[in-house]
């Protein structure tokens, strides 16, 4: 038996003054299922709501409408009453009499009916409502961070100093990412090491940040409160368990190649660590130049080694971590100019890039901090710096890249501070100093001398004698083209996604913005989160930023990720699509239009049949549409609620 | 619920449960038994039956009645409880959200003016009065909805081009109506019998004494189901299949060979209308016909009927049928019923639970592959 | 005789026309009271049965009001509604139903002005086209 | 046998004969045939008519286009000039239908219609990608081994990128390679990819401008040392020559640096004599290039 009680609110006058409220409670109640109606001044209010606690107590209510204001305003004001009067909260419609009518209507009668049409309908869908109650989820309370730079070394220790255990993988063997490559730090000047490194002992110290180095994240399973990764720890072909850092192997061994840390600036050993600081202090052999490895002669390095770490056929492990939420902080790759062929890069000896030169600037990089051209190791007394190298380009990547602007003035500036007779010269188009006391730093380098050159360079040549690179650039203040032999030219390359984010994108199921880096949720107001629940952004993998922006964004993530996993339980809304096994064709559209990857296809019987995972479905409806035969239906929206209400809302009289 | 049972001869049921062994329905889904169904309404359970989903399962594809010892027609005693059912306010699920019943019902309303001669290319030649008509039923709704994965007007087309080749320009009206067939089995039989009204105006005024069409629905329904509403006329009533190999009989025209061809038998046509050789006797003018092992009386279904019954289970039995199909090593599946046409290509389309290889036969209507292999084209 | 008043149902998503609707009630948006609306939790969500049902039940118009694309609170459920809207307007127009009957609208929540003037436009265009067939019974 | 129609232009025949005859007896040596195109006109020039009436240019260009097609062949052409004006010609009319109905309606009063069913295709092409460098490698039969070539490739083969995609525009590297196919060395020199001056109506209407830009490149190729220009367009070719001639005239300026179609080198590396690569129609004696050659030799 149901019995419907339906609540008309006076809202003041702001109802009643259109709504014949009486009379329309007198033709409420005359509709099928509906015990009673009652109209009242301020059905929110306390004697309003005790009204409708004390009618489901005493008259056997089962169900309830109240028309009033949007359920935006006090839908939950009433589910609460119903919860506290024993009854189901989600067996309450609200009929918006107040937004919907007697707020946009003027004529009395007209807006009535229009009223009682929109209770009729709510009477219609609350008969049909079912009961819902909303399942809860365990919460696995630590937190996979993705990536080992500035980013994820900042996101791992908020959450680890909050009281949270964190998983952090790095792919590289050590620690520090990109930050840890750089020299100074605009606009400060800090010197990059001495404020990263003390974070990198700080993560190795912590007990509650559980590091892998030189590891990816090969698979991830699983949805919010439950993930479960597949960490793959690569051989370093040494026992990490036995290396005490002593660094004898490296000085030994006999091969040298190009450092890619180094960005090819300078030599490294077949077996390394990257720097000096290195976290973990523990070095890798490359397989690749090893002459053990690659010609089974030498092996110098497993002779000297004092405590007989050494073991070239050591193999990769593979690690499963479970883990609540995800924070994806894989950074940026340079640029590669050599697609610029109008710079010569990769050709001229002496055009480098902003990253070569941050090297041959680090006072531990491969000059000892001293700026040399790679020509003839000459210190270079004229430079020039090219901006927007594969930025803000049609050809290349459209967007500004954010950091190269105030990275050149920087550079130029330490190199003028140095060497204060050498000639600077900045080629630009726009200068972006957007930060704070960016513009002041920017001021200072035009105080210092350093000359900004308005225009894009058109093309870079070489003196063939000399090696010395020549700038051809239209002087668009001058309103000349101009020809500028320098000893050395930087070209300022942007930031691109790092080479295998689209793999990390397909791993976590992300989106990725049109220029490649992945999507978060809302431009501006979810700027940390994205479309998967449970995994959030960190850092320059989400699009290129500067070093403060980053540390921001990473303390963003923190309190994300922590978000989730500070809760023992999650509670999950039960208004979501529900699968009926037996109708379920198995055909896989649903799965397939799920924005969210809810669906699955699991096999039952001999048969296979989708099934929807309550933790990640939002309730959208687009399975249910999908589906051919109507196996999935959208609880408390189903088709014959929508039928039943079309009926209510087209059977009144107009 | 007596008269159904009276008239449906339901009182001879011996409980013996031939019928339950014999349902495909009931091979793959626990839950139903024509059995316990009729056991159920001799034992004057009336509420039980109408709130019962399962009442809604069977395909009225008759391969119980075939068999029944005590000739129960079953599916006829089905189609009365689901009126029964309707009337009491229930009601039949519908494939692609209800779109499919709505779309009928919305043909019942007299002054509709429908666009569903569209298809009809300068090629085909159709007239609005004569002796021939034909009644080409939802082929033209069918293309709007499921032409991502199956061309239903092409089997308008070639039954028109066929009629053309022996000399006939079919009457095809814009007055056509849903035959009514899928609202009668679904139990909204007022709506159906507002269609057969219309339709039968629609025929009479076209002055045609012979009807053809291309679904075996449409044949069963006009034939068996507008007997009343036809009453006093004289109008014969083919499938395009009959009309096929009567034209080859006489030699009107000729088919090329088009390979190997298995056929599936629709309900309505084999087990409802007792057609059984005339499609096969196309078949064998334009190729070799390997039959399945399921075949004629016994073959199986596709899988939904009216499109109300469409689960699971359906699925099963096509992806089966398709299996059986493919293993006869023909090149492809014929069948003579637009619906069984979209229900066994739709088995295939996105997941399968089974090796693709396994059900990769084509599945072509039986008109169109005649077309197709038409002389002379 | 009395001026032909349509009726008209708009399915609104819960997200940006539902909020769009109570934007234009808050504001006193003054708009003609043919319409009633049900809340759909996305216009994605809307089967083009819904709308041929509400034809067959009388309706003079049906609206279904989404999140401009691109602002799906669901990523592409707007995409998907246009879709089926399509596939829905093929079937009408065999069935030879006025497609000036359906009306597929982006409206965001900040957008009270535009969902007050859309039904105002709506209500127009359904007078002239006259009482929908389906309504009369015989 | 392979087969091509010629789209021969008017700098050719009329000044450089030996540029075809170089080319086409080559091609008989890999069996490729050149099939002529009868009442070809000019091409027209590229950036100067199109930049005063684009359908005249187009319909010229179109016609030149359509009756090479009624030979079935793709259509080939020597100069860059020729082969911007088909080539761009060629995409905007299939790409743009409505275009192209109309420039057909203006071809239709000649009875003529383009169907863009031709590629058109540029001398380089067929000797890069049909013959191949390893194939002239082996053809040589006087490897001309310690020559410095200075390459030229010219503007309107390469650009604009967007349409004639052939890879690199700025720094190409064919005609690169197929110089040293022949043995000689080919040597990087100061704003290679610079105009050789001819281009955009330029000679017509202010010599001085032009003559400057020559200037420039056979300073920046003398100063690179190189022994000869090696170009794939009759415009430059024209330009390099003459102009060095022009140059010694107004200037009194005297460089005396060979000029070569490429054809022409890679007949100088199987032995073909002055006349015969028609070299001796030129206003730059080769005497230096050959005397090297000769002398190398010995």
């Amino acid at each position: 038996m149901t019995n419907i009680g339906v609540y008309i609110c006076h809202c003041g006058t702001n109802i009643a003054g259109v709504v014949d409220v009486e009379a329309l409670a007198k033709r409420v109640a005359k509709l099928k299922d509906v015990s009673l109606a009652r109209d009242y001044k301020y059905m929110c209010s306390n004697p309003g709501q005790d009204l409708i606690r004390d009618d489901i107590k005493h008259r056997n209510l089962d169900r309830v409408v109240v028309a009033a204001c949007s359920p935006r305003m006090h839908e939950n004001t009433y589910k609460k009453v119903l919860a506290s009067a024993g009854l189901n909260p989600f067996l309450l419609e609200i009929a918006n009499i107040r937004e919907q009518a007697s707020w946009v209507h003027l004529d009395k009668e007209k807006t009535t009916n229009k009223a009682f049409d929109l209770i009729n309908m709510a009477v219609s869908k609350v008969r049909m409502d079912e009961p819902l109650t909303s399942m809860s989820a365990n919460v696995i309370q630590r937190v996979l961070v993705i990536g080992a730079g500035i980013a994820g070394i900042q996101t791992s220790l908020d959450i680890a100093n909050i009281g949270y255990d964190v998983v952090l993988v790095e792919k590289e063997q050590s620690i520090g990412g990109r930050m840890s490559q750089l020299g100074k730090t605009f606009p400060t000047l800090d010197c990059s090491a001495c404020i990263l490194t003390p974070k990198m002992v700080e993560v190795s110290s912590n007990p509650r940040i559980k590091l892998f180095t030189y590891s990816e994240v090969e698979e991830i399973s699983g949805f919010i409160g439950n993930f479960k990764a597949k960490i793959r720890k690569k051989s370093r072909g040494l026992d990490e368990s036995l290396c005490t850092g002593c660094g004898l192997c490296q000085e030994k061994c006999p091969t040298r190649v190009p450092s890619e840390y180094d960005e090819k600036m300078g030599k490294r050993k077949a077996i390394y660590t990257l720097f000096p600081q290195a976290v973990p202090n523990i070095p890798v052999i490359d397989r690749a130049s090893c002459l053990y490895i690659t010609k089974g002669k030498c092996g110098v390095c497993k002779k000297v080694c004092p405590v007989g770490a050494i073991d070239y056929e050591r193999g990769d492990e593979f690690i499963e971590e479970e883990v609540g939420a995800v924070v994806v902080a894989s950074g940026f790759d340079p640029f590669d100019p050599t697609s610029k062929e109008e710079y010569g890069f990769g050709i001229y000896k002496n055009v480098i890039t902003g990253l070569q030169l941050e090297r041959l600037l680090h006072a531990a990089g491969p000059t000892q901090g001293e700026v040399v051209r790679p020509s003839d190791g000459a210190v270079p007394k004229r430079i020039a710096f090219v901006q927007c190298v594969g930025s803000r380009d049609e050809h290349a990547n459209k967007y500004c890249s954010r950091v190269c602007c105030m990275y050149a003035i920087k550079n130029a500036l330490l190199i003028k501070e140095h060497h204060p007779e050498s000639e600077i010269f900045i080629y630009y188009i726009d200068i972006r100093a957007f930060g704070k006391g960016y513009e002041e730093f920017y001021k200072r380098a035009q105080e210092k001398g350093i000359k900004f050159m308005r225009g894009r360079v058109a093309e870079i040549f070489e003196e063939p004698a000399s090696r010395n690179p020549v700038i051809r650039a239209d002087d668009t203040l001058l309103g000349m083209v101009t020809e500028n032999e320098v000893d050395m030219v930087v070209l300022s390359v942007g930031m691109i996604p790092r080479s295998d984010s689209s793999r990390i994108q397909k791993m976590l199921g992300l989106a990725a913005s049109p220029d490649g880096f992945f999507m978060e949720a809302h431009a501006k107001l979810r700027p940390v989160d994205t479309l998967v629940d449970g995994v959030f952004l960190a850092g320059t993998a989400q699009g290129p930023k500067d070093i403060p922006d980053t540390v921001a964004q990473a303390k963003g993530a923190a309190s994300g990720a922590l978000g989730v996993v500070s809760h023992k339980a999650l509670l999950l809304s039960p208004l979501i699509s529900e699968v009926d096994e037996r109708l379920c064709r198995g055909c896989g559209d649903c799965k397939d239009v799920c924005e969210y990857g809810a669906i699955e296809l699991v096999t039952l019987d001999t048969r296979k049949v989708a099934k929807i995972n309550p933790a990640i479905c939002k309730g959208c409806g687009s399975c249910v549409v999908a589906c051919c035969n109507g196996s999935i239906k959208l609880r408390n929206f189903t088709d014959s609620i929508t039928f039943a209400m079309l009926e209510a809302a087209l059977g009144g009289a107009l | 619920m007596k008269q159904i049972i009276k008239r449906t001869k339901a009182y001879y049921c011996v409980e013996c449960g031939k019928c339950s062994g014999s349902c495909p329905v009931a091979r793959v889904n626990e839950g139903f038994s024509p059995r316990v169904i009729v056991e159920r309404a001799l034992s004057g359970m009336k509420g039980e039956i109408e709130g019962d989903r399962e009442l809604w399962t069977c395909l009225t594809c008759e391969a119980c009645t075939t068999k029944c010892p005590s000739t129960v027609k079953f599916s006829e005693f089905i189609r009365g409880m689901r009126s029964s059912a309707f009337n009491s306010g229930y009601t039949s699920r519908c494939s692609q959200g209800g779109l499919l019943h709505s779309i009928q019902r919305v043909q019942s309303y007299r002054d509709l003016v429908q666009n569903r001669l569209q298809w009809i290319s300068d090629d085909l030649k159709t007239s609005t009065e004569g002796e021939v008509l034909y009644f080409t039923g939802c082929l033209p709704y069918f293309e709007n909805l499921f032409s991502g994965f199956v061309n239903p007007l092409e089997i308008a087309r070639s039954t028109v081009k066929i009629l053309n080749k022996a000399g006939i320009s079919p009457v095809v009206s814009p007055n056509e109506r849903c035959c009514g067939h899928d609202l009668l089995w679904t139990g909204n039989v007022e709506t159906f019998q507002k269609l057969a009204r219309l339709n039968v105006e629609m025929i009479k005024e076209s002055g045609a004494s012979r009807i053809v069409t291309s679904c075996p629905e449409c044949l069963r329904t006009l034939k068996l189901d507008y007997a009343d509403f036809l009453e006093g006329t004289d109008i014969e009533i083919v499938h395009i299949s009959e009309f096929i190999s009567s034209l080859i009989k006489n030699n009107d025209i000729k088919l090329n060979r088009a390979g190997i061809m298995t056929y599936q038998d629709p309900c309505r046509l084999g087990r409802h209308m007792g057609i059984y050789d005339a499609p096969r006797e196309v078949i064998k003018s334009m190729g070799e016909l390997v039959e399945m092992n399921k075949n004629r009386e016994e073959s199986s279904c596709c899988g939904v009927s009216a499109w109300a019954t469409c689960e699971g289970n359906s699925k099963q039995m096509q992806i089966e049928r398709l299996i059986e199909a493919k293993s006869t090593g023909a090149d492809m599946l014929v069948t003579s019923c637009p619906k069984c046409l979209i229900h066994l290509r739709c088995a295939v389309h996105n997941q399968i639970p089974v090796e693709k290889e396994k059900v990769d036969i084509p599945v072509v209507d039986l008109t169109v592959a005649a077309c197709r292999a038409l002389a002379g084209e | 005789m009395t001026e032909f008043s349509p009726r008209i149902v708009a399915f609104c998503c819960n997200w940006c026309s539902y909020v769009g609707a109570d934007l234009a009630g808050t504001s006193r948006l003054q708009y003609p009271d043919n319409i009633r609306i049900i809340k759909v939790m996305c216009s994605g969500q809307v089967f083009p049965s819904y709308i041929l049902k509400a034809l067959e039940l009388g309706a003079d118009g049906v609206m279904v009001a989404g999140c401009h694309i691109g602002d799906c609170h669901y990523v592409s459920g707007n995409k998907k509604a246009q879709e089926r809207v399509e596939t829905l307007l093929r079937v009408m127009k065999t069935l030879g139903l006025d497609p000036r009957r359906v009306r597929l609208e982006w409206i965001s929540a900040s957008e009270g002005v535009k969902f007050a003037n859309t039904v105002k436009e709506f209500v127009e265009e359904v007078k002239e086209l006259g009482p929908n067939q389906l309504g009369v019974r015989e | 046998m392979k087969e091509y129609a010629i789209f021969l232009g008017c700098i050719i025949p009329n000044r450089y004969p030996g540029i075809e005859t170089t080319s086409t007896s080559i091609l008989k040596d890999f069996d490729i045939e050149l099939l002529p195109i009868n009442g070809a006109s000019c091409c027209p020039a590229p950036g100067v008519f199109s930049s005063f009436h684009l359908e005249s240019w187009l319909a010229i260009a179109a016609r030149n286009i359509a009756i090479g097609e009624e030979t079935g062949r793709d259509i080939v052409t020597m100069c860059n000039g020729c082969y911007g004006s088909l080539a761009e010609a060629n995409h905007l009319l299939n790409g743009n239908k409505e275009l192209k109905d109309k420039i057909n309606d203006i071809l239709s009063k000649v009875g003529c219609e383009f169907k863009g069913n031709s590629k058109i295709k540029h001398m380089i092409e067929v000797f890069s990608e049909d013959i191949g460098v390893k194939k002239i490698q082996e053809y040589m039969k006087n490897p001309l081994d310690g020559i410095k070539v200075c390459t030229h490739y010219g503007c309107h083969f390469l650009k604009p990128s967007e349409i004639k995609k052939h890879g690199s525009s700025e720094r190409p590297k064919f005609l690169d390679e197929l110089v040293r196919a022949t043995g000689a060395e080919s040597i990087d020199y100061k704003d290679k990819t610079m105009c050789c001056g001819f281009g955009g109506g330029v000679r017509a209407r202010d010599i001085d401008v032009t003559l400057d830009f020559t200037r420039e490149k056979l300073k920046n190729i003398i100063s690179a040392g190189g022994d000869c220009i090696v170009d794939q367009c009759a415009s430059c070719h024209l330009e390099f020559d003459r102009g060095q001639a022009e140059i010694k005239k107004i200037y009194g300026e005297e460089f005396r640096l060979p000029v070569l179609y490429f054809t022409q080198l890679i007949g100088l590396g199987i032995g073909m004599g002055q006349k015969e690569l028609g070299l001796t129609f030129q206003n730059i004696p080769a005497e230096s290039l050959l005397d090297k050659i000769n002398g190398r030799k010995k």
